[in-house]
């Protein structure tokens, strides 16, 4: 294994995370701008194991048997928990939105403004 | 610790309460109840006697700040299910349900009351957000309603992305997800911690409607069902003010400096968004959903300044604020009209109802001798002893005044007009509503003429 | 006797709280009683005064009673100075306001009681005010008096106040004394300022002291009051209007007191006049203009009260001349014998006035000695007494002001001597209009003329033996050397000028000659134009159109002073008031408004903007966190 | 380049572009499907940082379970067709611009980001299931409770959200 | 807090409270009326009986503070001097009066307007003795408060929009006080107590500042041009007696604030803004004058005639001549005494003609000689006509503003003059003339009404006359302000 630049994966975390924010705002499609916010949060997930892993092994130089980084995995593992449930709901939602008016286009939110 | 098992377990009960009974009001009075128990579960915590003892490894830690907290937060949540109780009932389908998930909220502020690690943060704001976009969507055949929890949804999920992004550069800089890990280190910013922090400042922001990030205010708190839109609008909000502050303080405290412009920006755009476009409303509850942001502009400026003076004074604020929105709300709730004009006549039909009301407003323009205006004070001062900035308070009591001028629209209504067609007389209070409503007002007075009485604690 | 000075001015106060309160119980003969005798105990208190003062011996005394204002070193004691100038008004006063109180009972018996006892106390709280101010100590307890005069000539002039001409005049007159009274005001402050002091004694020991410039401002701001209350230029104009009053009103305070208060405060400065040349200039100036522009307007009047009362302003004119060329003593005596002969003269036109059922215009007179034989020997004594013809009062005092002003400057000789000719003419005209020729009233008129009863024609047989021999307590060394009494008398108060260069007697005796031809020439002249062959011309052309409107200065000031402020108020009230600084307030508020209905349309409903608008303050966040550095 | 080094770079290309066509696929479904890549794309990120466990939780769950649903709800609401209407022009460059401001903005803070560098991303064994087990088991055991509750609540808002009321039908207003 | 009964102040503030709380409760109209008049009374006699309590030695008499806040070292602190003396006696007698001479049956809902005035009545008393900034502040908006609905729920046809003006107007204001109080309040060694305030340590340059924020509370209260717009619209539309109050009593607040809170404890700010307070207040004196003379309504004229007096005391003040202060203390004591006598007449012909614009009216002395007599009397004293209250107050006033500068003084002279034109204009129109078509059925005064003027006559003389014992009392306390600036 070889030495990996802990910028490359902020960068790429970063540019997933823009995609998704790219998506949520150009898509009208309720599914696809919750899809785009997972994709937010796998970027957050990525960056999540790579800053653990950067900071275990800043310490595993001193301690072979530190456990640091653990939490950050966990973190994601907890993400992974949250947005799993948040989908149900999400979903849910939508779904009950799209009993009413039969589609899913945030476009026609707009009885709500000023 | 013990508010959490308690609002839990209590919101595991009427859950299941919904299948023993279909008589509503039992329903409510459980719910009432378990308030009750919550709440003196908190009481008898801080008292010192607390129901189990594990180790967090520091994740959770309460002090009395935290504890006198979650009794203006539980004292809050009872005097809402006191009041709003016969308005749940008729919402909701199964109030059972409805009532689960408030307790559920009322779990996740108990969580990030006493909040050290920003995973605890992370999971008491998503305990706390999931059952809102439920409650706001719960007038299943109301199209508004239906919008408002879409939206909720969305933009709450999309800064949950935000939050959960800054928690990881912030990670990503200091190695910890403990406050005090972060805090430590360097007195210069780096820009991992910049980045995480204007980004967790973002999210933070949004969650307590703080311009630019407010948007969903007014549309959610104008969808949703009105008594849930009292419950979100008060008790949640000082909530996430209050992981807000602690965040900060505990984060970020030893670089204040460094992040007190960005506050300053957000204080003053969410005076000026909240005040200014509360002006233009016709609509009671809407105006209220723009003064809960202009309200929340004067709570950020306790952020902004955080020292022992705004602490102190948030929590009074969130007293003084949530009480007197929880009784407007709770007799909105009541009216099928929420426009202005429908308090026409209000005070010659209703004289009691009308007087706390009127007290209510007052507060929340800050008029001395009520709650709010000692709020609003506390404050004033702890901004003025930062002693940096003094454009801020300037603007803010500027945006005080014109609040004056939408609060006493409805007063006007209630007192100088008369109806039209008598739709208020129609409208019945009961009796113990009215007792409900002067607590409420005999609160506001008494806090406004001593604060000390809830200050001396913290 | 200086414990009971007190009781002169407040005799005249307990009349007036007697008949005020009383108004709607006490029967016309107790109210008049009362009103009449009260003055009459205040006249006999005066006499004791006089007596006192005229006792060798006697050193002016200040009677201190007790601190009005007292406060971070400004004292302000009401306190009484009686010597003589103050003693001599004091008989003035009181006297001919006994007269004047006694003539009232009878000429306005017509009245209904409340409203008759309401006369008899204002005319009481006038007489009040007027003792205070000429028995004050200090120019503050002057100024209380010289402002409750205003008022009490305020609510006489307008008595008969069902009338709005009459209520436009008594605040007319008002008014314009406030204007004066500002300058006497802002003298007061001055002299504060100046001297620590407002009291007589000090200011006038410590006047020497200050530079001119000083003591010709507080001069000149004097002055300015006097104008107002005597009368002057360019304050004239709401006397004449004054005489909407009732007659003994305008004898007793447009007249004989009130009007002469302003001559009574410079001659009480008299030090510091002397010590301001350019004031006594001014006074100079002032007066002998005032006295013939008067005086050519009563030329043409044809109301017999308008042209007493412009002979009014026009003898003020005279003694505020006397006052400017320095001759004190001389003002103050004309104040005297004008006093007499001016007061004599409005009652006897008040007895034509009665008898012709308030008919005023005395083109509609004529011939009424026959009827009115008391009144018209009377008037015609009156009328003798101010032209100046021997040995009448008038002529004492007249002719010591012209030789007064001679001394001084021709030119002041001049004028005045022009004034006493008018003056003879139209006195004489306004005598042969009404008493003279044939009647041109009515029958009716005619047939119900009858003489005064006694308690009206009293007074006019008492102010004719006055107006005779009044002055000859001045008759100067030009006939008896030493024999001014006046003078001599008032020697404590006023010093005689120090550097008197007196004419030769030759020449005097010349121009006293020269005048007195004059003076009977006007008469003749009077009696040819006005006598048995007069004849009402309808048409006035030319001058006489001008003098008969009274040179339009009434109109004038109303073009360039009421109208103009009353439109700027109109302006200010509407425009500036309504728009611009109301308008500014209301502005805030609709601007707030309208950022209300601006910024509202940020929430436009739509989740992608709400998104997007996030997103660029996300951005502008970390722009400024990460990248501003300020 | 050792082979770590091609594999990082492959999975990086592979997850933006699936990424992008996640967002820029006018079919639902055809979105779900390179979404899933994404995450394909992204456990193999993990597994190349020794995190297997997430990797393979990151398939199950997400790719697995949550996709799943996601489909499922589209294919309910008969959504496979490319319906959807685009945004206007200027909310799409206004998009663009803003995203992509954002990513230069935080490229340019973190240019510099010296901070560390992952000297040889295999070393540690923290990303195992095992020691990852023990870790959430015991300190973090009280979070891993606490987000029963969460689940809990969105047991029962699902269930709330779901429910058809009796004699409920839509109404406009 | 738990203020104890035996001193003056604590009285002053509870015995109007109990009143307003009392008045509340009452059922019929006279058992409110008679308790506001009883409670009012009872205030009235604590007021005389500190009269004869001035000296030194009964300072335990005549000054409380009972610990409020700890935390924010505020206390319930309270004094009568001179100063508040002055100011609680006017207070005090104006609210029986005015009590007095409200008619049964005017104002529905009769308990609930006594309550309220009481309860202003307290915040009036408040603000006049405390001497704790914060309490200050309290009591300075529990005044505004019940004025406020006083006027919304009684007043005239456009209320709503005047009297909603007029409480953003001063509320605005307040708040800006609120700034400069807190942050004095931070500058001191931990205290609200204004001994404390004056002990500040503030540069000149805060001082500037600070007064700007002081000024615009107590200057739009006043209100001293540009601010005053609120005014003539409030006190028009604002039922009678509670014009009596905003104009008698609660602009005397402004001014009070100015002596008290604002040149005694800002004395740099103070001279440094002299000019500007004095420009402001010969220009107001002026233009409300000028304005006052077109008005037709009486109630628009006897407020921009309030504006003008209030000038020249704002000008008094900014003298910082000990004369002219001591004069403005008499002034605010007499220009409430003469405002509510105006008020009063000018109520009593709104009662009976139901109009008060001069146009309609006129001729009013034939029907009613008692009433005309009464309002010569005020309005002579409105003039300031010596012997009459004002002219003490304006006498005093006048000769400060000339030691400070003659040609300030000339031109707000001017005003001496307009306002004897608009006064008399008001009463050749309403009350001379011949009786016009309203005034046909008017009847004059009644006894219990004639008391109430004879009461306000006896003031207007006795301190016209003889205001000695005023002056000295007020001495003390306007040397104290006056020595603050003295030497700077």
């Amino acid at each position: 294994m070889q030495v990996m630049p802990i910028n490359y994966y902020i960068f790429l975390s970063v540019a997933l995370f823009t995609i998704g924010i790219v998506g949520v705002l150009t898509r009208r499609n309720a599914i696809i701008i919750f899809m785009c916010i997972e994709l937010m949060l796998n970027a957050v997930n990525v960056l999540l194991v790579a800053f653990s892993k950067m900071h275990h092994l800043n310490a595993f130089a001193a301690d072979q048997l530190t456990t640091v980084g653990t939490e950050a995995q966990l973190f994601v593992f907890f993400i992974m928990v949250v947005a799993a449930a948040e989908v149900t709901v999400g979903l849910a939602i939508i779904v009950m939105l799209y009993r009413n008016i039969h589609s899913v286009d945030i476009n026609f939110l707009n009885r709500l403004k000023h | 610790m013990n508010s959490i098992l308690v609002s839990v377990l209590w919101g595991i009960l009427l859950m299941y309460a919904g299948f023993l009974t279909k008589n509503k009001r039992s329903i409510s009075v459980l719910a009432v109840v378990g308030a009750v128990a919550v709440l003196s579960a908190n009481a008898l915590e801080y008292m010192g006697l607390s129901f189990f003892d594990i180790d967090t490894k520091g994740m959770l830690f309460y002090n009395p700040y935290s504890y006198i907290f979650l009794v203006v937060i539980h004292a809050s949540l009872l005097l809402y299910f006191l009041l709003s109780g016969t308005e749940v009932e008729e919402t909701a389908a199964t109030p059972s349900d409805h009532y689960a998930l408030i307790f559920f909220v009322a779990s996740g502020i108990s969580i990030i009351a006493g909040f050290k690690s920003l995973l605890m943060l992370f999971l008491g704001i998503e305990i706390i957000s999931i059952p809102l976009y439920v409650l706001a969507g719960s007038d299943k055949s109301n199209l508004k309603s239906n919008e408002a929890a879409l939206k909720y949804f969305l933009m709450g999920a999309f800064s949950t992305g935000l939050m959960l992004m800054g928690i990881a550069f912030l990670y990503g800089d200091s190695g910890t997800f403990y406050l005090e890990g972060i805090n430590m280190g360097a007195t210069e910013m780096s820009p991992l911690k910049a980045i995480g922090g204007v980004l967790i400042l973002a999210s933070m922001a949004f969650k307590v409607s703080a311009a630019p990030f407010h948007f969903w205010t007014p549309d959610v708190y104008d969808g949703s069902p009105t008594v849930f839109t009292s419950f979100m609008a008060t008790i949640v909000k000082s909530a996430a003010f209050f992981a807000f502050i602690k965040l900060f303080e505990g984060a970020f405290g030893k670089i204040q400096g460094q992040w007190q412009v960005l506050l300053a920006v957000i204080t003053a755009l969410t005076l000026i968004v909240g005040n200014i476009t509360a002006v233009f409303q016709q609509s009671v509850k809407r105006m209220l959903s723009y003064s809960s942001i202009a309200q929340a502009g004067f709570m950020v400026m306790g952020i902004f300044a955080m020292n022992l003076m705004a602490k102190q004074g948030l929590v009074l604020y969130f007293a003084a604020y949530s009480v007197a929105s929880i009784a407007i709300f709770a007799v909105l709730a009541k009216l099928k009209d929420h426009s202005v004009d429908a308090f026409n006549g209000f005070a010659k039909a209703h004289p009691l109802v009308a007087a706390v009301v009127l007290i209510c407003l007052l507060s929340l323009a800050g008029v001395p001798l009520t709650a709010g205006f000692f709020a609003k004070y506390y404050m004033l001062v702890a901004v003025l002893k930062n002693g940096t900035m003094y454009w801020l308070p300037v603007l803010a009591i500027v945006c005080a005044a014109v609040s004056v001028y939408y609060y006493f629209r409805v007063i006007q209504a209630m007192y100088f007009k008369e109806t039209e067609a008598g739709s208020v007389a129609e409208i019945q209070f009961s009796s113990s509503f009215k007792v409900i409503m002067v607590v409420c007002a005999l609160l506001i007075i008494g806090l406004g003429i001593h604060p000390d009485w809830l200050m001396d604690l913290l | 006797m200086n414990k009971f000075v007190f009781l002169i001015p407040l005799l005249p106060l307990l009349g007036f709280l007697i008949n005020g309160l009383g108004r709607n119980y006490l029967g016309k003969s107790l109210v008049s009683i009362i009103g009449s005798g009260v003055l009459l105990a205040s006249f006999a208190l005066s006499v004791a005064a006089f007596n006192w003062v005229n006792a060798p011996g006697f050193k002016p005394e200040v009677i201190f009673y007790f601190d009005f204002i007292h406060t971070g070193g400004l004292r302000i004691p009401i306190s009484f100075l009686i010597d003589q100038l103050s003693v001599l008004f004091l008989l003035i006063i009181t006297g001919v306001g006994s007269l004047i109180h006694i003539y009232s009972a009878a000429y306005m018996h017509e009245e209904a009681a409340p409203h008759f006892a309401r006369y008899f106390a204002y005319l009481n709280l006038f007489v009040f005010s007027m003792l205070l101010l000429v028995m004050g100590a200090n120019f503050v307890v002057m100024f209380v008096g010289w402002e409750g005069v205003g008022l009490c000539s305020y609510l006489l002039i307008g008595y008969w106040f069902g009338n709005n001409e009459y209520n436009k005049a008594a605040k007319k007159a008002f008014v314009m004394n406030r204007i004066g009274d500002l300058g006497f005001l802002l003298a007061i402050f001055w002299m504060i300022g100046q001297f620590g002091s407002i009291s007589y004694m000090e200011v006038f020991a410590k006047a020497p002291t200050a530079s001119v410039a000083v003591i010709t401002g507080i001069t000149m701001l004097l002055f300015v009051g006097a104008m107002g209350k005597s009368a002057q230029i360019p304050l004239y104009t709401w006397l004449p209007d004054a005489m909407a009053g009732p007659t003994p009103v305008s004898a007793l305070i447009h007249a004989a007191t009130m009007v002469t208060a302003g001559i009574y405060m410079i001659a009480r400065s008299n030090v510091l006049y002397t010590l301001a040349p350019a004031s006594q200039d001014l006074v100079a100036i002032i007066g002998s203009a005032t006295a013939l522009f008067a005086a050519t307007i009563a030329l043409k009047q044809n109301d017999i009260k308008k042209v007493l009362a412009y002979s009014t302003v026009s003898q003020l004119g005279l003694m505020f001349l006397a006052l400017g060329v320095g001759a004190y003593t001389s003002g103050v005596f004309h104040v005297m014998t004008h006093a007499f002969f001016k007061a004599l003269l409005f009652l006897g036109a008040g007895s034509v006035i009665h008898a012709m059922h308030h008919e005023q215009d005395i083109l509609k007179m004529g011939g009424l000695k026959s009827k009115l034989p008391i009144t018209h020997l009377t008037f015609l004594i009156g009328c003798l007494a101010i032209v100046g013809i021997p040995p009448f009062a008038g002529f004492f005092s007249k002719d010591e002001i012209l030789i007064a002003a001679l001394q001084k400057n021709p030119v002041y000789y001049v004028l005045a001597v022009a004034t006493s000719l008018m003056t003879t003419f139209y006195m004489f005209r306004l005598y042969f209009l009404t008493f003279g020729g044939n009647f041109r009233g009515t029958d009716h008129q005619w047939s119900h003329l009858h003489e005064s009863p006694f308690a009206m024609t009293f007074p006019l047989i008492a102010l004719a033996v006055l107006s005779v021999v009044g002055g000859w307590i001045g008759i100067p060394t030009l006939f008896m050397e030493d024999a001014h009494r006046l003078s001599n008398f008032l020697q404590p108060v006023i010093a005689p000028p120090s550097e008197v260069h007196h004419l030769e007697h030759s020449v005097e005796w010349m121009l006293l000659g020269a005048v007195l031809t004059l003076v009977l020439v006007a008469i003749l002249l009077a009696a040819r134009r006005y006598g048995k062959n007069f004849k009402v011309e309808n048409t006035e052309t030319g001058l006489s159109k001008l003098l008969a409107n009274k040179w339009y200065v009434d109109e004038l000031y109303d073009a360039i002073v009421v109208r103009p402020l009353d439109a700027l108020g109109a302006f200010l009230g509407r425009v500036i008031d309504n728009r611009v600084v109301d308008g500014v307030v209301n502005g805030v508020g609709k601007a707030v408004q309208f950022g209300g209905r601006q910024l509202r349309l940020l929430q436009s409903g739509q989740v992608g903007s709400y998104v997007l608008l996030m997103v660029a303050s996300l951005i502008a966040f970390l722009i400024l966190q990460l990248f501003w550095k300020p | 380049m050792p082979l770590s080094e091609i594999l990082f770079w492959f999975l990086t290309a592979l997850a933006l572009f699936s990424a992008l066509m996640v967002v820029f696929s006018d079919n639902p479904i055809h979105s779900v499907l390179w979404l899933i890549m994404v995450f394909f794309a992204i456990s193999g990120h993990y597994i190349l940082m020794n995190a297997q466990f997430l990797a393979i939780v990151n398939l199950i769950v997400y790719a697995g379970a949550i996709m799943v649903l996601f489909l499922f709800v589209i294919m309910l609401m008969n959504m496979n067709t490319d319906a959807e209407p685009q945004k206007s022009q200027w909310m799409r460059i206004a998009a663009a611009v803003s995203g992509g401001a954002l990513l230069l903005i935080l490229v340019a803070a973190l240019k510099d980001n010296a901070g560390a560098v992952s000297r040889t991303s295999g070393e540690g064994s923290i990303g195992l299931i095992r020691n990852l087990g023990k870790v959430l088991f015991t300190d973090y055991v009280l979070p891993f409770e606490i987000s029963s509750v969460l689940f809990l609540s969105a047991m029962v808002g699902a269930v709330v959200l779901g429910k058809r009321e009796k004699n409920s039908k839509p109404v406009n207003h | 807090m738990y203020a104890a009964f035996d001193n003056f102040p604590a009285l002053l503030i509870w015995l109007p409270l109990v009143g307003a709380l009392l008045s509340f409760f009452m059922r019929s109209e006279t058992a409110a009326k008679n308790v506001a008049v009883l409670f009012s009374l009872l205030a009235l006699g604590v007021v005389g009986s500190s009269l004869l309590y001035v000296d030194s030695k009964y300072q335990a008499l005549n000054q409380v503070s009972y610990v409020w806040l700890p935390g924010l070292e505020s206390s319930f602190a309270f004094i009568l001097d001179g100063l508040t003396r002055t100011l609680c006696l006017l207070t005090a007698v104006s609210f029986p009066l005015i009590f007095l001479f409200i008619p049964v049956g005017k104002y529905k809902q009769p308990h609930v307007f006594y309550g309220l005035m009481m309860l202003t009545q307290c915040g009036l008393m408040g603000v006049f003795m405390a001497t704790d900034a914060l309490v200050f502040y309290l009591f300075w908006e529990l005044a505004l408060i019940p004025v406020y609905f006083l006027s919304s729920i009684w007043g005239g046809e456009k209320r709503i929009r005047a009297t909603f003006k007029f409480f953003i107007y001063t509320f605005v204001g307040s708040l800006f006080m609120l700034i400069g109080i807190i942050y004095i309040y931070l500058k001191t060694s931990g205290s609200f107590n204004l001994i404390n305030f004056y002990n500040a340590a503030l540069t000149h340059q805060e001082e500037g500042w600070l007064f700007a924020l002081f000024f615009l509370a107590f200057a739009i209260k006043m209100p001293l041009f540009p601010f005053h717009t609120w005014q003539p619209d409030a006190y028009e539309q604002s039922p009678t007696p509670v014009t009596m109050v905003l104009s008698g009593i609660m602009v005397k607040m402004g001014l009070f604030g100015l002596m008290r809170w604002l040149i005694a404890m800002l004395p740099h700010g103070a001279k440094a803004h002299q000019t500007m307070v004095v420009v402001l207040a010969v220009i107001g004196m002026i233009y409300a004058s000028l304005i006052a003379m077109r008005q037709d309504n009486i109630k628009r004229l006897i407020a921009y005639s309030s504006i003008a007096h209030i000038g020249l005391m704002a000008l008094g003040i900014f003298t910082f001549q000990q004369v002219a202060v001591t004069g403005v203390v008499i002034q605010m004591f007499t220009h409430g005494v003469n405002v509510v006598a105006l008020w009063m007449v000018a109520d009593l012909i709104e009662r009976q003609t139901g109009t008060l614009s001069m146009s309609a009216l006129g001729g009013i002395a034939k029907k009613a000689p008692n009433l005309a007599i009464f309002m010569l009397v005020f309005a002579f004293a409105n003039i300031a006509l010596p012997l009459t209250n004002a002219f003490v107050g304006e006498f005093m006033i006048f000769s400060g503003v000339y030691a400070m500068s003659p040609w300030w003084a000339a031109a707000a002279g001017i005003s001496i003059i307009l306002s004897a034109v608009y006064t008399l204009n008001m009463v050749k129109n309403v009350f001379y003339g011949e009786a016009a078509a309203a005034v046909q059925g008017f009847m004059d005064i009644r006894p219990l009404q004639s008391f109430v003027f004879v009461v306000l006559t006896v003031l207007i003389f006795f301190v016209g006359v003889y205001p000695g014992p005023f002056l000295s009392m007020i001495a003390e306390t306007v040397s104290l302000i006056v020595n603050k600036l003295t030497g700077i």
